[in-house]
């Protein structure tokens, strides 16, 4: 188990360094100053106090798909809806903050649960698909998506708009809805205590109670969880439900949070980002804050090497790919690790060995 | 190979521009530092291209040195739009941040409040900050142009005219600005020939070319034989499917016949001139401003036709335009600057574009 | 230098898996050209593996391979292929939704052209397949043939590919007894063409009649190489379990009473159309243990999916303790005390990426005493689960430890402990042990019986002809999805008499079969 | 309003454009075909699709060759899904991430590469690249309805429901096809006769980035002249739902494109019913949802039988 550790970092480290000199074949192909380019990637976003809020303020809105995908995972669902759903939980929990005048605090908790549920009902329709028809969740998820966007933003369009904004946005959310910030002079809110307040409950959900249990049983072996007893097709609903409610609560807490009107028009790609953390942290959401940062740290260092150095905009999704896809290599130094397992095997069996002739010796 | 390609979007910046206090209008011939932040990408051969533009032709001049950011236009962009214009003016290198659209003007108002002494321009949009000066366009004066020509021309004897009087919008969004354009349009165009039908769709987006040209495409079925395409890249669909109809197509932002006469010449023949809308030379017309001292801090600043911040292009195609067109808008062109022909703006909110849309609908 | 006689020749295998188990260790296998050798051990001991490794599937961590003198480096089945090797896997390895005869060319295609030429693929079925008298339907899709016919395409797929050297690894465990003695006449007709034959089996009598020399594996060693002729099952047992197997039970007389578990004229038919029970109906009571005797695929199955309601009957009724189950689900049925062992635990009996605790309350974990509030009761279940890892004997490191990490025996337990330990009125025991220890069955056994006799229905379900005799106080055959026999004692039956009711050669009248019916 | 959608529907023109709106679909949901066949999920054709749109633009300017430009672009389309394919395969990078990988990569990637070798950014204005050509059915052509139908499109629309055929024609009835199946099926299967079932993997991979190509392509050398940024719009993901409504047969997955471009066309059209653009845009997708659920409902009961 600790050698499994050990080498999961040296692994994950090693993996890091190889990405990043593939990245950097291309900062240096393209750029005139690649030393400051990547100084600034990779150390630049310590650099300051303001950048750690920067990528705590980016985690938020990922944190939450990230969570939902793994629920959703982790009972082998492949569902790709929690963009769609984070997109339209976000604009209901607007829809309540401009039009649902109710005093502060319990203001926002209505937004955000009205939100979640929404956006829990939506999944409904993946769900039920699935489990009364067989239909695969992974097509009626990608469509899901679609059809919430372009619902939302007919809903924006026709009926939300402000009409004297030069785009097209809702009107103003009321204060008594905006999630206050948590540090002065930055935009990262309270959302990122409710992101890590929500891992934690994920986390105890999935690991502490009845229900996570049976969505875990359901993914490791469906089979032997029908056998025991566990209802799998309401498990099947359930956590998609619950991804429905997270990535929901995900939007309402970043739209709520970081804007003042609701302005998305095109879905925001935080389900993508979700699924890639969610991968990053092998579906359990303990890891998916870690993950998280990572993602968001990332995405820190290439903007700031494109504010300072003469990187591209383009160049830093190349980077990221490059980043993730070498990150989530499984079988990266694979040889390595068979010599460990081999020498790890042999140790065990010579201590039987030993053991055995000692036992010998006695009789 | 490619190490210079990096280069010629972000020119160097001049190691030895004194960083300036930012806070008064420097002075002299000492070139300004200028950050141009660009929330969507260059290439759009639209606005952001003729800012760039504006900007690369003051540099040669000698009046400044900027860099762009470009930050993408997506959705999940927005924060990074956020952070980069207040890094931008945490840095305080620069003495004059500029940036543009409607997406923008919320996130700099709270940006500029909180760095006073930081000036920038926004182009496109109003933010009423002391340290802001504001450059707009009216687009639907431009639009009631492009309309009274669009209209005159589906009721002329010109090649590719059939008899119906019916005329296309296509829009990339059904949004504000698109819908400024459009409210000018139908109201040139009706106030032309109140049979002209106008037959508006959007995309849904700027980039779907393929849904352009389909949603052309229709409109040609339903008879359009001009057709205006509002809608950044996905216009150019609109413009492919023109070509292949044989009707005529019209441009926007910026000369679209040029863009296309380099290597799409069938779609540069039937694009009969384009409506533009210059923030290049809007730009270059407030630095003037800057430059001589007469810029007015937390102003907005109108350009209209008579401003040269909109128009229609001249060249090309335009001269096979039927001589009473050309008068008509000559005509018209005026009498829209003084504001004796009044063109509804979509940015008010009682007025009800969707009610104007489906009255003109064929 | 080499034996030119040895055809088969492994030196030294050490074969350590990715998860770090050590499945052979130092083995030496030497198989002579022309003879039928066995590989005998028990489930576990690296049988599997020790002959993947000379196929090509897997690769041995050290060690060498000799195949009639020349050493190889067997880096894929392709290569194995071409130097002679065939194998037929303990697990079916063909492709369901493809035909026979495109199964058995599969890699070899024939070609008329860029297409594949599939008249030429049947007639390549056909000659082989009269060749060997190995009778298959070459057009028939593999997943609507029975196993039978699936074990003969296992073996027609090695010999198309000119295999010299058979390996048959547990070829007769799926095959009636008239279809394994075909297939000894076969093997022997191999034997005779000059084919070398490596044959794996649990069943004693098989390899006492058919093999020449064998070699014994125990805990992924070799325990060496003996001539058939020379050892008897008693030694074969002894060398293969390291002590003398004694499986007797004692068992005291059932005194049955109420009728728990009642199943009556139930039909089923398969996805494929055929007809898997006929008009079955028996009861099973408290307090005795029914077994169920059978070649396998006569139905036993389907009845014991029916039974935990994972298939709908087609037809018949199946009540526990009065209560109608099919379509009720299986937390219903578990509520009314019915516990299930399972056939496959790997697939029904246990999740091996989840703990050992978790494996352990996946019947019980909604129930009060284990939850606090919305949350679970961690304190309760680590003692529950301790408990029952004591109770069970149960070895392992900890309860958190991933049930696959476990070996085969241990993971039976698992699930054993959870489905007695729940307080069952009926236990369907479908296999309980099968390819465990015999320590573990011994266990197994008696924890069996004593529920038994504290007043639970057991329905047990064995392959084992050994088990069910011994272990069931009364006893049906199945046959062709009907029941063809039953016997009240079972105390006073011979294996021969059995072997005739299994084969459905012979039959019990109806009135004698009804008796199994008390209601 | 009826009336006129009615008229719409049996135009010649609405049923021209199906098939222009299928294409680049097809071609993808081919791809997923193969793929999926082969038993890998291919969640990165809509990057493979871009890159190809642009390499088709970027050779057929350079070397002023439609032909060539296609070729290129298979090509490409070809070496990223055998990328996907070495790091899913060889390094074990989840699959999915390899394919959200390639997608990004098709995003910006292309951007930057298009600025490195034209100076064009959003837009390929300054790239003289070539068209495949459209084609006019001799015979065909001039029979009234169905010429006006079946003629004069694009050489690769033709193309694409050829490669219905083709696929079918590898899948069922060559070696190739025999070994696709049987890998997808059950790769030990495969394995166990020698079999390599990474290799074959990689073949499909393969052929299924030169199908993805090949409809990248169709988007800036057939359907436009150019090539713009995002200019493939999510239709990547659209055939991924087509493949998978029509359980990865050949046929079946044309008929589901097909569908899709009937929604897709209809919605093209209800717009200028008045219509507002956002509901309508929903048509296709909602559409294949109702799709896929009725097909679903279709096939239950014969599921139902199978003992787990
Ligand atoms: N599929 C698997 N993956 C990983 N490890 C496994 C797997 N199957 C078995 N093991 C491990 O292999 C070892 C031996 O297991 P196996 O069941 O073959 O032993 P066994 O000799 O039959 O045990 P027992 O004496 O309990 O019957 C165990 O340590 C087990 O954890
Ligand atoms: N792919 C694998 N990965 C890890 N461990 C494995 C694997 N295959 C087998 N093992 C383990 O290796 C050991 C030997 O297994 P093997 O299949 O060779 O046994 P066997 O003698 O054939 O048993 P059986 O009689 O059940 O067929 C077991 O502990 C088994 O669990
Ligand atoms: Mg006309
Ligand atoms: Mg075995």
């Amino acid at each position: 188990m600790r050698k499994n550790l050990k080498f999961e970092i040296i692994r994950g480290a090693a993996s890091i360094l190889l990405a990043l000199a593939v990245a950097m074949i291309f900062i240096f192909i393209i750029s005139d100053v690649p030393f400051e380019a990547l100084y600034n990637l990779i150390i630049g976003p310590f650099t300051k106090l303001r950048y750690l809020w920067l990528i705590l303020e980016r985690m938020i809105p990922i944190v939450f798909t990230g969570l939902g995908v793994c629920v959703m995972f982790q009972a082998n669902q492949f569902n790709l809806a929690g963009e769609g759903t984070l997109f339209f939980g976000g604009l209901v929990a607007a829809a309540v903050a401009i039009y649902l005048p109710m005093p502060p605090v319990l203001h926002i908790i209505v937004c955000i649960v009205i939100a979640s549920v929404v956006a829990a009902a939506a999944m409904l329709i993946p769900a039920l698909l699935k489990t009364k028809l067989g239909a695969s969740e992974m097509v009626s998820s990608l469509m899901l998506n679609y059809i919430l966007l372009q619902l939302g933003v007919y809903i924006l369009n026709w009926h939300m708009a402000d009409r004297t904004q030069g785009a097209t946005m809702s009107h103003l959310f009321q204060d008594t809805a905006r999630i206050p910030t948590l540090v002065p002079r930055t935009n990262l809110s309270w959302g990122i205590i409710i992101a890590l307040a929500m891992t934690a409950l994920v986390a105890l959900f999935m690991y502490r109670t009845k229900w996570g249990y049976a969505i875990r049983m359901v993914g490791q072996n469906q089979s032997f969880a029908k056998y025991s007893g566990i209802k799998v097709a309401g498990t099947i609903v359930l956590c998609q439900v619950i991804g429905g409610l997270l990535s929901g609560m995900g939007g309402a807490v970043e739209v709520l949070g970081y804007y003042d009107r609701f302005k998305w028009r095109q879905l925001p790609g935080y389900g993508w980002d979700g699924v890639t953390i969610a991968i990053l942290a092998k579906n359990n959401p303990v890891f998916i804050p870690f993950a998280a940062f990572f993602m968001s740290y990332l995405k820190q260092g290439c903007n700031l090497m494109q504010t300072y150095t003469d990187v591209p905009a383009e160049m830093l999704s190349i980077i990221q790919a490059v980043i993730f896809l070498f990150f989530a290599a499984e079988q990266f130094l694979s040889k390595y690790r068979q010599k460990l397992v081999v020498k790890g095997a042999k140790e065990e069996l010579a201590e039987k060995k030993a053991e055995g002739g000692q036992k010998g010796a006695e009789a | 190979g490619g190490g210079n390609g990096g280069n010629t979007s972000t020119p160097s910046n001049n190691p030895s521009t004194p960083a300036d206090n930012g806070g008064s209008a420097p002075s002299g011939s000492e070139p300004l530092k200028v950050a141009n932040v660009v929330n969507g990408n260059l290439g759009d051969k639209s606005f952001f291209d003729s800012c760039e533009a504006g900007l690369k032709k003051l540099q040669d001049d000698g009046v400044i040195t900027y860099k762009t950011f470009e930050l993408g236009a997506t959705d999940a962009d927005q924060p990074k739009w956020v952070s980069t214009l207040d890094e931008l003016s945490a840095d305080g290198s620069y003495d004059l941040i500029v940036c543009g659209t409607y997406q923008m003007d919320a996130i700099l108002n709270d940006c500029a409040a909180k760095y006073p002494d930081q000036k920038y321009f926004i182009y496109d949009a109003e933010v009423a900050q002391p340290n802001v000066a504001s450059i707009t366009f009216k687009q639907n004066d431009l639009g009631y142009l492009v309309g009274t020509a669009a209209a005159l021309m589906t009721t002329s004897s010109m090649e590719k005219i059939n008899p119906e009087k019916v005329i296309g919008f296509v829009g990339g969004e059904d949004g504000p600005v698109i819908n400024d354009f459009l409210t000018g349009f139908i109201q040139g165009a009706q106030a032309a020939d109140p049979e002209v039908k106008i037959d508006t769709q959007y995309v849904g987006n700027f980039y779907d070319t393929g849904k352009g040209k389909e949603i052309a495409n229709v409109m040609v079925n339903n008879k359009c034989d001009v057709i205006w395409g509002v809608a950044g890249g996905a216009g150019n669909g609109a413009a492919e499917a023109a070509a292949e109809k044989d009707i005529w197509f019209i441009g926007v932002d910026s000369d679209q016949e040029a863009t296309f006469s380099a290597n799409q010449p069938q779609m540069a023949a039937v694009t009969i001139f384009s409506g533009l809308k210059n923030c290049g030379d809007g730009i270059i017309y407030m630095m003037g401003k800057l430059k001589d001292g007469s810029i007015e801090w937390g102003k907005t600043t109108q350009l209209g036709i008579a401003e040269g911040g909109v128009g229609l292009t001249s060249g090309g195609n335009f001269a096979k335009l039927p001589d009473n067109i050309k008068k008509a808008l000559d005509d018209v062109a005026p009498k829209v600057t003084s504001g004796e022909i009044k063109v509804d703006t979509a940015f008010d909110e009682s007025f009800d574009i969707k009610g104007l849309r489906d009255s003109v609908r064929p | 230098m080499a034996d030119t006689n040895i055809a088969v020749l492994m030196k030294g295998i050490t074969k350590v898996y990715p998860n770090g188990i050590a499945a052979n260790q130092s083995v030496d296998f030497s198989v002579n050209r022309g003879e039928i050798h066995a590989l005998m051990g028990e489930n576990g001991a690296g049988k599997s593996t020790l002959m993947k490794m000379l196929f090509g599937l897997e690769q041995p961590t050290e060690g060498e391979i000799i195949i009639n003198g020349e050493p190889v480096s067997l880096t894929s089945p392709t290569v194995a292929i071409s130097k002679g090797i065939g194998m037929v896997h303990q697990h079916f390895m063909l492709v369901p939704s493809l035909t026979v005869a495109e199964n058995i060319v599969l890699g070899m295609e024939p070609t008329k052209g860029a297409f594949i030429d599939y008249a030429e693929a049947v007639r390549i079925t056909k000659e082989f397949s009269e060749k060997y008298n190995l009778h298959v339907e070459p057009d028939a899709k593999v997943m609507d043939i029975p196993v039978g016919m699936k074990q003969k395409v296992e073996i027609l797929k090695a010999l198309v590919r000119g295999a010299k050297i058979l390996i048959l690894d547990e070829p007769t465990a799926v095959l009636t007894s008239q279809e394994t003695a075909e297939l000894f006449k076969e093997l022997i007709h191999f034997k005779e063409q000059g084919h070398t034959i490596i044959f794996i089996s649990h069943k004693l009598k098989e390899i006492k009649q058919i093999t020449d020399r064998m070699t014994i594996m125990r805990g992924g060693k070799s325990m060496g190489v003996f001539n058939t002729a020379d050892v008897s099952e008693q030694d074969i047992s002894r060398l293969m379990v390291g002590r003398d197997v004694v499986l007797k039970v004692e068992k005291e007389k059932a005194e049955p009473t109420d009728t728990v578990l009642k199943v009556e004229d139930v039909h089923y038919e398969n996805e494929y159309g055929k007809k898997m029970l006929n008009g079955v109906s028996f009861t099973v009571r408290k307090g005795e243990i029914l077994g169920i005797a059978g070649v396998e695929g006569n139905g036993q199955r389907e009845l014991v999916s029916m039974l935990f309601d994972m298939v709908p009957p087609d037809s018949g009724t199946i009540t526990v303790e009065g209560q109608t189950v099919t379509g009720k689900g299986q937390s219903f049925i578990r509520e009314l005390g019915v516990s299930h062992i399972p056939e496959d635990r790997m697939t029904y009996g246990a999740a091996g990426t989840a703990s050992i605790e978790e494996n352990l309350i996946s019947d019980r974990f909604e129930k009060p005493a284990f939850n606090k509030g919305l949350l679970f009761d961690m304190d309760a279940i680590h003692k529950t689960s301790d408990q029952l890892i004591q109770d069970y004997l149960i070895l392992c490191r900890s309860g958190k430890q991933q049930v696959k990490m476990l070996s085969g025996g241990n993971i039976q337990k698992v699930v054993v402990a959870r489905e007695f330990s729940c307080d069952p009125k009926l236990i369907i025991a479908d296999q309980p042990t099968r390819g465990i220890d015999v320590g573990a069955t011994e266990f197994i056994r008696k924890k069996l019986v004593e529920l038994s006799r504290n007043g639970a229905a057991v329905l047990l379900v064995s392959a084992d002809l050994n088990e069910v005799m011994e272990l069931s106080d009364s006893l049906m055959v199945f046959c062709g999805g009907e029941i063809v026999a039953y016997f009240e004692d079972t105390s006073t039956l011979s294996d021969e008499e059995m072997g005739e009711y299994m084969l459905g050669l012979k039959r019990q009248s109806p009135e004698e079969i009804r008796r199994v019916f008390h209601a | 309003m009826l009336n006129q959608l009615i008229g719409i529907i049996f135009s010649e023109t609405f049923v021209f454009s199906i098939f222009r709106i299928t294409t680049p679909i097809l071609f993808a949901a081919l791809a997923a075909v193969i793929a999926e066949r082969a038993g890998v999920t291919n969640i990165g054709l809509e990057g493979i699709m871009m890159i190809s749109a642009l390499t088709g633009v970027i050779f057929s300017a350079k070397l002023q060759s439609a032909w060539l430009g296609l070729l290129f672009a298979i090509l490409l389309g070809v070496l990223t899904a055998l990328m996907i394919g070495f790091f899913a395969l060889k390094l074990k990078t989840d699959i999915i991430l390899a394919g959200i990988a390639v997608n990004m990569l098709g995003n910006g990637g292309t951007i930057f590469v298009m600025f490195l070798v034209s100076g064009d950014r959003g837009y390929s204005a300054n790239l003289a690249s070539k068209v495949m050509p459209a084609i006019n059915i001799p015979i065909l052509q001039n029979i009234p309805i169905l010429g006006k139908i079946l003629s004069g499109h694009n050489i690769l629309t033709y193309f694409a429901f050829i490669c219905v055929l083709l696929v079918w024609i590898l899948l069922y009835k060559t070696p190739m096809g025999l070994q696709i199946r049987a890998v997808g099926e059950s790769p030990n299967a495969a394995d166990s006769v020698g079999v390599s079932v990474n290799r074959i993997k990689y073949i499909a991979l393969g052929l299924s980035g030169a199908l993805a190509g090949m409809g990248g392509a169709f988007m800036s050398m057939g359907y436009m002249s150019s090539f713009n940024t995002n200019m493939t719009a999510g239709r990547g993901f659209i055939a991924l739902a087509a493949e998978a409504m029509g359980r990865a047969e050949p046929v079946g997955t044309m008929l589901t494109s097909l569908l899709f471009g009937f929604a897709d066309a209809l919605a093209n059209n209800m717009q200028s019913l008045g219509l507002p653009q956002e509901l309508v845009a929903m048509t296709p997708y909602v559409f294949t949802v109702v799709g896929l659920a009725i097909y679903a409902a279709s096939t239950l009961k014969k599921n139902r039988k199978k003992l787990e």
